[in-house]
């Protein structure tokens, strides 16, 4: 490790009255990589974007070489030798690649204000290189894969970066490994381990604790928006990364599994050698009632489309699904939520909550049919009823009328449970139900999950993380390729270690 | 699927499946993407069989010179369709172009005789104009329709103000050489519009500003985070598109050699029509200019066709209407997830 | 918990209804019969049917979508009501109405089924609903029988100084308000303008509620067809040509906004009776016709700029 | 000659009001300015109300100058349709304004009924589209091929030039029309359509157009094609662009609707019934229909008319003699309506 790169003081930053990071003391050295690991919403995100220029500091002070560092955007951060890949995509699809790596830089490239496309392909062409992808820049963002685009996200802040900053960058990488494959993760270590070679300091932020010893030299520890402990990744191991962010050991309470129900016979939904082309083939699952069925696998192994396909999003090209016994077949999700099927989708923001509505109207809308009197919807039942799941699952919120986009992200949540659990469905589908959430409403949701079950309902989970799955669970399928490639029995007393269910992910 | 096939995809693997797949999609897209030049091609057949006098020089030259206005309408409009916004405002910068330069250039109501000059402040006025919509509009955050429906009155009045009532009528040597002067047989007007449509191609796929406004289009949060000033893109967006409304206006007025407020009337929405045939979305970020060519040309062609057909105007109209919602369809990208308003 | 904070961005929630008061108030003083009987009387006839015709289409534009064509299916359906008034009495009223489900539907199926943007849909559509009124009335106005004009005339005819046909736009506004707020379809239109995935995923037929909004714009547009009918007492081909503007522009100034998911047909009938009050306002000052449409220009833009609540920064506006 | 006011009435109280269609189009600027000069003569207070050819928005216009003026009211209006013209009537009755209609009237409605209807002043379309078509096929040599240029459809001063059209090509039966379409009054939509007919129908002769504007796009395109002179043109309306195409020999015909006329003398028959000075009860119903003077032009007269329209901006009618403007009675339709009368 070589000298101090880049250095935060007392670093904070507030939102309103709201403070989500304080007091942030990080060294960043050369040929450094940093793991920056904690709880959805600790301020990882909120730190990286104040060091590439995206927000600014609401306290202390950040030195970069040695200087003050100030940056007023990204631009800026970029011009001085900081950059970014962003937790959310953020290539435009519609451009091609060489464009995306240049949008904003083209002046490079200009003559007289015309772009030289040629040139800046083939500049891109190295760019790419640099990253050992081969890849044709002049193909547009669309048309290339998940896994792809986060390599030229890199390549494009590597580009930026290594011109402003040879040899002494900071690259921050906020969560690149989430939508790649294992193959494509280790590729990804090797990028890491060359631009660290070369002299810059990487903060790598992960919610994958193997990925963090796999590759880190330091870990920082974030809980609540605050630094809670740092160490060398040497004296880690995962059990300690696990203790150090949730503040305790064990995961047997935390998932309630105390009042984890055993399914009964009856069963509810049953799924019979359902293929979707190219994206799963041939999977078959019975549901029971009360049973929490978990689906497991890596991004893209076919669980998540499965369930796609169960709330009508995409028709399955083979099989069947029936409900209690009876045949169903779904071309969108109001056909499936009268076949008894709801789902709590995983992309909050996009596809879970109606943005601008009110609670009310967010609690209530798979459920209009029963809020009627007199034929007309009663103000006054959707009222009692938002009223009633406020209280209930612990919303907190200025009243039914608010908009749910002022709520936080876990109170949201609720409401979307709130939705799924009025509209009477019998088969609730949660996908990725805690992203994005914290602990204490993490810990809610779990009950609310106990109390549906307890109450008749049968659940499929798709898990934010492993653990949340087997803990929920008690069953699990675990799907690798599109097929089905291993399944568990998960009592209370008896869950499957996370190794052994890994074993058949990949 | 036949039955073979069907066979055979059972036992592929699912990456197996993913490729063939991809593959299909591949080449639904490139199916997609010249279906305007598909229809286009077979337009222009059934024209030229149907019709003994569509192919002859006189009546390309007659396409040539019919499609020139609403081209160079679509330059300042594509990028406007692009950044997923719409302005209502170019039939009234139109009027007021064309009536302005009337007023400007020799004409029989006034002494004036600004020759190029006119030309150019007529323009630069149409731009002004333009920039003033984009700035009310991303500035007051006021939808576009709404914004620049209500410039297109205010020009539309201020038109008329020029030369209450009396329509001038435009005297000067100039305009009257322009309009009918021919180059190798194509009139002087067909050739302008092309260079004006090259320098707007060359602005959209050339420049950082023609890239930026793709991203805007296609992704604004996106775009913004890539450090894309996007007021000010908008804005220069709309000042483009008010100043080809003003071109466009001046044009009208060389071909018609009169100056009225009503030039530009009916002349935007055939235009927003042109550049969805030619592939575009009034969603944002699809497009292209050689696509709003190629649309344009379909446009002009299906209403020089039926005119040869002898086809009722407002027959005419509806048969358009039909034709649009079908090559639409075929254009249009059709998946579950498509979100239609 | 039910605390309401009086801000500033609170105010903009009532200002539709500040700059209608303003409107009348600035008028009242250049000019004291502004408020007239007749004056007034006249202003509720005027309002009428475009409030019937912004109403409607108040909905599609909840949804996120538009129609172009809602003008000229007026036309069409005036045109239709005019020239057969005097064969079907006033049971053209329901047959409007019929008539309009029917064409809003159509319009609704199109953009629904086969996904094509509401803009292009009625782009097109408007071209037939054009040839529908001319189809029947190639040469004109046609006005209704002389000997007819009486029995039609009820419509336009005073309750207490009330005009019937306000009378009847409040009934329908009072249905449409019913809709918007009391039914699950109603509802569902304005789910759909907010986020359309989410509300899919809800599991809300959504394609039942956009073809619900476009079939609510078509029975208004039709049965404002109907009452111009009533009101000018003849089939006038070219009667909504200019109506498709004012409608949206109404609905605009009423604080709806364009982007769907929020507003009110209470809104929109505030916003139609504001931008007729400006018309007649300054038609009755004798406003030189040179700047009418400068004035007007300019007063939408004040007041569309001062009535929308999308001034939340991480709202995109197109 | 001179006006005075009957004993008692103070002109100035009262204002009249011009409706017409729009400012943008030299027809109806020129109806506005004869309207105002008559305002002027009689020492009445004059507003110009536009109603862009739309029936519903002219009713408006009406009731709400009414709702201002009350019984001080006086309308001269130009109809956005026929249809509307019985509206304007009713309205005006109801509220006891005096009002002449100008160049329209619905089938049925007579003056007479209504004792506030002062008088309706037409242009006899049929005659006038009957000249110019026939000044047309003379000039081709009464033979060949000719196509016509309709105005816009559901108009209908369109209507009645078209029926005139085919009236007139009764008397010319080696005329042959090849095409019939609307270039909606513009000059732009006329100009395309011209473009594609020379293409069409390379022996085309003559081309009648319902109005100048529409003739006018029908030069140009010639011109581009270098068949002016060769396809001849007639138009129709009188204004001053036509007027110098007819001096200039671009157009074969066009007539002078002389709005200073029509809207002037239309103007001076309400204002002279709403200041006491016109008995309009005790005048015969006959005489309250009229067809107004206008005057073809050719390439004769056109410097004249130039001068005395144009030029000017102010013919110098003397608006106290209202029988100057006086034609022709509508007399056929005037027996009808002396038959309803009884
Ligand atoms: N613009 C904002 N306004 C208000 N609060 C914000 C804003 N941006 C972030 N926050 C809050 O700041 C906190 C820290 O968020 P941050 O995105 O840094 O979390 P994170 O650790 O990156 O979480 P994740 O693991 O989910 O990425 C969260 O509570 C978040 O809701
Ligand atoms: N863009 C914004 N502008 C202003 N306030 C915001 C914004 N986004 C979020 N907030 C407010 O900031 C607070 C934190 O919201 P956020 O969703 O980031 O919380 P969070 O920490 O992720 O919550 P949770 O722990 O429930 O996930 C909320 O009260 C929210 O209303
Ligand atoms: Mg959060
Ligand atoms: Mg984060």
């Amino acid at each position: 490790m070589g000298e101090v790169l880049f250095e935060t003081k007392g670093v904070g930053k507030t939102y309103g009255s709201n403070t989500v990071l304080h007091d942030i003391d990080m060294k960043i050295h050369s040929g450094e990589v940093i793991g920056l690991i904690g709880e959805n919403g600790a301020g990882k995100s909120t730190l990286m974007k104040l060091i590439s220029g995206v927000e600014t500091p609401s306290m202390g002070e950040m030195f970069y070489m040695g200087k003050p560092y100030v940056a007023t955007s990204i631009i800026n951060a970029n011009k001085q030798g900081i950059g970014m890949v962003f937790q959310e995509q953020s290539l435009v699809a519609n451009l091609t690649v060489a464009q995306n790596i240049y949008l904003g830089r083209e002046k490079k490239y200009s003559k007289a204000g015309l772009v030289n496309w040629a040139e800046m392909n083939k500049d891109a062409k190295k760019a790419l290189e640099r990253v050992d992808i081969k890849l044709e820049p002049g193909k547009k963002v669309r048309d290339i894969d998940m896994a792809t685009r986060e390599m030229v996200e890199i390549a494009k802040v590597l580009d930026v970066v290594t011109e402003a900053a040879e040899g002494h960058a900071i690259i921050l990488l906020d969560e690149p490994t989430t939508v790649l494959s294992d193959d494509e993760i280790q590729e990804m270590y090797v990028q890491i381990r060359k631009m660290k070679a070369a002299g810059n300091g990487i903060v790598f932020i992960s919610h994958h604790l193997d990925e963090i010893l796999a590759i880190t030299d330091t870990i920082y520890v974030f809980k609540d928006g605050e630094e809670t402990a740092v160490f060398p990744t040497a004296e880690a191991n995962i059990d300690v990364l696990y203790e150090k962010m949730v503040g305790r050991a064990t995961t047997g309470e935390f998932y309630v599994e105390a009042q984890q129900s055993v399914p009964s016979d009856k069963v509810v939904l049953e799924v019979d050698d359902l293929s979707l082309f190219g994206v799963f083939n041939h999977i078959s699952f019975k549901l029971h009632e009360g049973e929490v069925l978990g689906l497991a696998g890596l991004d893209g192994s076919g669980a998540e489309d499965v369930c796609n396909c169960l709330v009508g999003q995409v028709a399955p090209t083979e099989g069947r699904i029936l409900i209690e016994g009876k045949e169903v077949r779904f071309g969108n999700s109001y056909q499936a939520r009268k076949a008894g099927i709801l789902s709590v989708p995983k992309d909050r923001r996009d596809e879970g909550m109606v943005s601008i509505l009110s609670i009310e109207d967010n609690i209530t809308i798979s459920s209009w049919e029963h809020m009627k009197s007199k034929g007309l919807l009663s103000g006054k039942k959707i009222r009692q009823t938002a009223l009633k799941w406020i209280k209930e699952a612990g919303i907190k919120c200025t009243g039914p009328k608010e908009r749910i986009s002022q709520l936080s992200g876990g109170n949201a949540q609720k409401v979307i449970f709130a939705r799924v659990l009025e509209s009477g469905c019998k088969v609730l589908i949660l996908n990725h139900p805690t992203r994005g959430v914290d602990v204490g409403a993490k810990q809610e949701i779990y009950r609310l999950v106990r109390e549906m079950t307890a109450a008749g309902h049968a659940i499929i989970v798709i898990g934010d993380t492993l653990d949340e799955c087997l803990g929920l669970s008690s069953n699990v399928i675990v799907f690798r390729d599109g097929l089905i490639s291993g399944s568990f029995d998960c009592p209370v007393d008896f869950k499957p270690s996370q190794q052994e269910v890994v074993h058949f992910m990949m | 699927m036949n039955n073979k096939r069907r066979d055979l995809i059972k036992k592929m693997t699912v990456s197996q499946q993913f490729v063939t797949q991809a593959e299909d999609n591949a080449k639904m897209d490139k199916v997609r993407r010249y279906a305007p030049l598909i229809l286009l091609v077979i337009m222009t057949a059934i024209g030229g069989i149907s019709q003994k006098n569509f192919f002859s020089w006189a009546n390309i030259v007659n396409i040539m010179f019919q499609m020139s206005i609403p081209l160079v309408i679509s330059v300042g409009l594509s990028f406007v369709l692009l950044l997923g916004s719409i302005d209502l405002s170019i039939e009234g910068n139109m009027g007021f172009a064309g009536s302005l330069v009337a007023f400007l250039v020799v004409n029989n109501s006034n002494s004036n005789n600004f020759g190029i000059f006119g030309v150019l402040i007529a323009i630069l006025i149409g731009l002004a104009v333009g920039t003033v919509v984009g700035f009310l509009h991303t500035k007051g955050r006021i939808a576009s329709f709404i914004v620049s429906y209500a410039v297109g009155c205010i020009m539309t009045g201020a038109a008329v103000l020029i030369y209450r009532g009396t329509p001038i009528q435009v005297k000067d040597p100039m305009f009257i050489a322009i309009s009918q002067g021919r180059l190798f047989g194509i009139p002087y007007i067909t050739l302008i519009s092309f260079a004006v449509f090259i320098i707007g191609a060359i602005i959209m796929n050339y420049t950082a500003f023609g890239r930026a406004v793709f991203a805007i289009g296609d992704n604004e949060a996106a775009a913004a985070s890539t450090g894309i000033n996007i007021t000010r893109t908008k804005i220069k967006v709309y000042a483009l598109c008010g100043c080809t409304a003003a071109i466009a206006g001046v044009l009208q007025c060389m071909r018609l050699k009169l100056g009225q407020s009503n030039l530009g009337l009916n002349q935007m929405f055939p235009v927003v029509t042109a550049i969805v045939l030619g592939g575009g979305s009034v969603s944002g970020g699809k497009g292209g200019s050689l696509q709003t060519f190629v649309g344009v040309l379909i446009y002009t062609e299906l209403a020089n066709w039926l005119t040869l057909m002898g086809v009722d105007t407002n027959l005419k109209k509806v048969i358009q209407g039909i034709i649009i919602i079908i090559a639409v369809t075929l254009t249009v990208e059709h998946n579950r997830k498509t979100v239609v308003k | 918990m039910k605390q309401k904070k009086f801000s500033l961005s609170n105010l903009s929630q009532y200002m539709v209804v500040i700059s209608i008061v303003l409107v009348f108030l600035v008028f009242t003083i250049l000019n004291p019969t502004f408020i007239s009987a007749y004056s007034l009387q006249n202003l509720l006839v005027e309002v009428s049917p475009l409030v019937l015709l912004a109403g409607g289409l108040s909905f599609i534009i909840f949804t996120g979508g538009i129609d172009l064509g809602s003008g000229a299916m007026v036309s069409a359906t005036c045109v239709i009501s005019g020239l057969y008034v005097s064969r079907f009495g006033n049971w053209i009223i329901p047959i409007m109405v019929v008539i309009g489900v029917f064409l809003g539907m159509l319009n609704g199926v199109i953009v629904t089924k086969l996904k094509i943007p509401s803009f292009i849909v009625t782009l097109c559509t408007q071209n037939l609903w054009a040839f529908i009124a001319l189809y029947f009335c190639p040469n004109g106005s046609v006005a209704v029988g002389m000997e007819y004009r009486k029995e039609i005339s009820w419509m336009t005819s005073k309750i207490a100084g009330i005009p019937i046909i306000f009378l009847f736009a409040v009934v329908v506004v009072i249905l449409l308000y019913i809709f918007q707020q009391y039914t699950p379809s109603g509802r569902a239109i304005f789910a759909v303008g907010a986020n359309i995935r989410s509300t899919r995923l809800a599991g809300v037929d959504t394609d039942k509620a956009q073809i619900m909004a476009f079939v609510v714009s078509g029975a208004c547009s039709s049965l404002a067809g109907a009452l111009y009918a009533y009101k000018q007492k003849s089939a006038v081909p070219t009667i909504g040509d200019a109506l498709t503007l004012s409608a949206i522009a109404s609905i605009a100034l009423g604080g709806t906004s364009m982007a769907g998911g929020r507003g009110s047909v209470l809104r929109t009938t505030i916003g139609v009776i504001t931008i007729t009050a400006i018309t007649s306002g300054l038609n009755m000052m004798g406003v030189d016709p040179l700047w009418k449409d400068i004035i007007i220009g300019v007063i939408l833009i004040v007041a569309v700029y001062l009535n929308s609540d999308t001034k939340g920064r991480d709202i995109i506006v197109k | 000659a001179g006006f005075t006011a009957p004993e008692g009435v103070d002109p100035s109280e009262y204002h009249l009001a011009i409706c017409i269609h729009s400012m943008d189009n030299e027809y109806w600027a020129q109806e506005a300015k004869g309207a105002q000069l008559a305002a002027e003569y009689y020492g009445v207070e004059a507003d110009i109300l536009t109603c862009d050819s739309d029936d519903n928005k002219q009713i408006q216009g009406i009731k709400d100058y009414i709702a201002q003026y009350g019984d001080k009211a006086i309308f001269v209006v130009d109809p956005s349709s026929t249809a509307n013209t019985v509206n304007i009537a009713e309205t005006c009755e109801d509220a006891g304004v005096y009002v002449s209609i100008l160049a329209h009237r619905a089938e049925g409605l007579y003056p007479a009924d209504y004792p506030h209807f002062v008088a309706s002043l037409m242009l006899d379309d049929m005659a006038i589209g009957k000249a110019t078509a026939s000044a047309l096929f003379e000039a081709i040599g009464g033979e060949g091929q000719v196509a016509e240029l309709q105005g816009l459809l559901g108009d209908d001063s369109a209507t009645n030039r078209h029926a005139a059209f085919e009236e007139a090509l009764k008397d010319y039966p080696d005329i042959e029309v090849v095409d019939s379409q609307t270039a909606s009054w513009s000059q732009s939509d006329a100009m395309a359509l011209v473009e594609n007919w020379i293409v069409n129908y390379p022996d085309l002769k003559g081309i009648f157009s319902a109005n100048d504007t529409m003739a006018l796009g029908a030069v140009e395109a010639l011109k581009n094609a270098g068949k002016n002179g060769e396809i001849k043109v007639s138009g129709c309306d009188g204004i001053e662009a036509a007027l110098n195409a007819v001096k200039d020999g671009d157009l074969v015909i066009t007539n002078a609707n002389d709005g200073y006329c029509i809207a002037g003398y239309g103007a001076s028959y309400a204002i002279q019934a709403a200041l006491g000075s016109l008995d309009v009860e005790g005048m015969d119903p006959a005489e309250r229909l009229i067809f107004c003077k206008t005057t073809l032009v050719t390439a004769d007269n056109a410097d004249d008319i130039i001068s005395k329209f144009i030029e000017t901006q102010d013919p110098g009618y003397d608006y106290s003699d209202l029988s100057f403007c006086i034609d022709k009675y509508q007399e056929d339709t005037a027996e009808a309506a002396d038959e309803a009368a009884e």
